[in-house]
């Protein structure tokens, strides 16, 4: 059975791990997820790639933290992390959060709250591969 | 021995992805920070957040341990 | 391909249900979706089964007509609703919704807003099969 | 002719999903639930929506077509 928080290289599969939750308890109600995928047009650029570099040992530790803060802080009774490093294409997966709780508006909250927090605590950085050239892209503050 | 990492952003401006700087007593986060970011002008206007061992630090003024992993990072964009 | 929104006694797989929303456009950057579960406990009582009976017609016309005001209204790419009918068991899945958009807060508002909409409005309606008996569920106001 | 119909616990307590009403001239919607209300009392308890030929309607003054179906409908609970 897969880890519930990982950084990767390889896609993942929505329904492994919806299985993956699902298999810990049948009192889950609901089940929020968000997927995001690599789009092929940012800022009025074209867009061919993303490429993700991690500081690896640092984000795999700060998105456990989350995740353990979610299930405190949401009454979750599990949830999963998945976040895909190296290069990705358009319309690909990049990242998968899953919250599950005995009812729907826990579970959103925390799905939304994880996608929110991972973005500001996370150390990951995003390169966009364009047809004029490569640039790392800084976040709006 | 203090290993120093960047990611990134700013490895990229920095032309690496980690350097080492020799220990010496007393020596903070400050200090290494404004020695680095003289030398690496360009790639330290990126940088955002400090991080030793692993956890961000907010105050500059702690002192270092010999051994420590300090990164020096732009604001995140990962998601 | 299967239609955007559906009723039917068969599972789903969350995985094919997102690969037909990607399929419709490269520029989705953000998919929110709501899985609701079969949850074997409800209200202190264990649950062998839920069993769902709806209004076919009726509902598959207020499910159409909620996604086209969920991507009106939220300015999303694309939507699917499928609900299951007949007997789940304990863990089974029972209603999916997804909600793709550029950015990832409009899809969360609109999965959400869905799944509200689709239990106030769409005429479906819920039996829950325990040792003691079956009763149908009347929801709280 | 007017075709009811009955749903889940509505159905369950008026021991049939549909039945058949004869039309007749000026048949409005409110005589229509109160005539079945007083045959299926238990059933019509349940009773929140109703719809005609699928789509909700509030105002029970509205007078019904002929060959019209209409559902009288407990509180959803699907999802």
């Amino acid at each position: 059975m897969s880890a519930a928080v990982r950084i990767q290289i390889e896609d993942f599969s929505q329904d492994d791990e919806i299985d993956a939750m699902r298999g810990s308890s049948k009192r889950i109600g609901g089940i929020a997820t968000f997927l995001g995928c690599a789009r092929d047009f940012s800022e009025g650029r074209e867009v061919s790639e993303i490429s993700f570099e991690a500081y690896g040992s640092m984000a795999l530790a700060e998105m456990n933290a989350l995740r353990s803060e979610a299930i405190e802080k949401f009454a979750l009774i599990d949830a999963r992390i998945v976040h895909r490093i190296g290069t990705v294409k358009g319309g690909d997966n990049i990242v998968f959060i899953a919250a599950g709780a005995e009812h729907r508006a826990a579970a959103f909250d925390a799905c939304r709250w994880l996608i929110d927090e991972l973005k500001a605590r996370v150390p990951i950085w995003k390169k966009e591969i364009t047809p004029e050239g490569d640039s790392w892209v800084v976040p709006h503050p | 021995m203090i290993k120093v990492l960047f990611f990134g952003p700013v490895a990229e401006r920095a032309g690496c992805n980690s350097l080492v700087v020799e220990y010496r007593a007393g020596l903070r986060l400050q200090a290494l920070r404004d020695e680095l970011a003289a030398q690496y002008a360009p790639a330290f206007a990126l940088v955002c957040f400090v991080a030793v061992n692993g956890a961000q630090v907010h105050d500059l003024a702690q002192p270092l341990a010999d051994g420590s992993e300090v990164a020096f990072m732009a604001k995140f964009s990962g998601g």
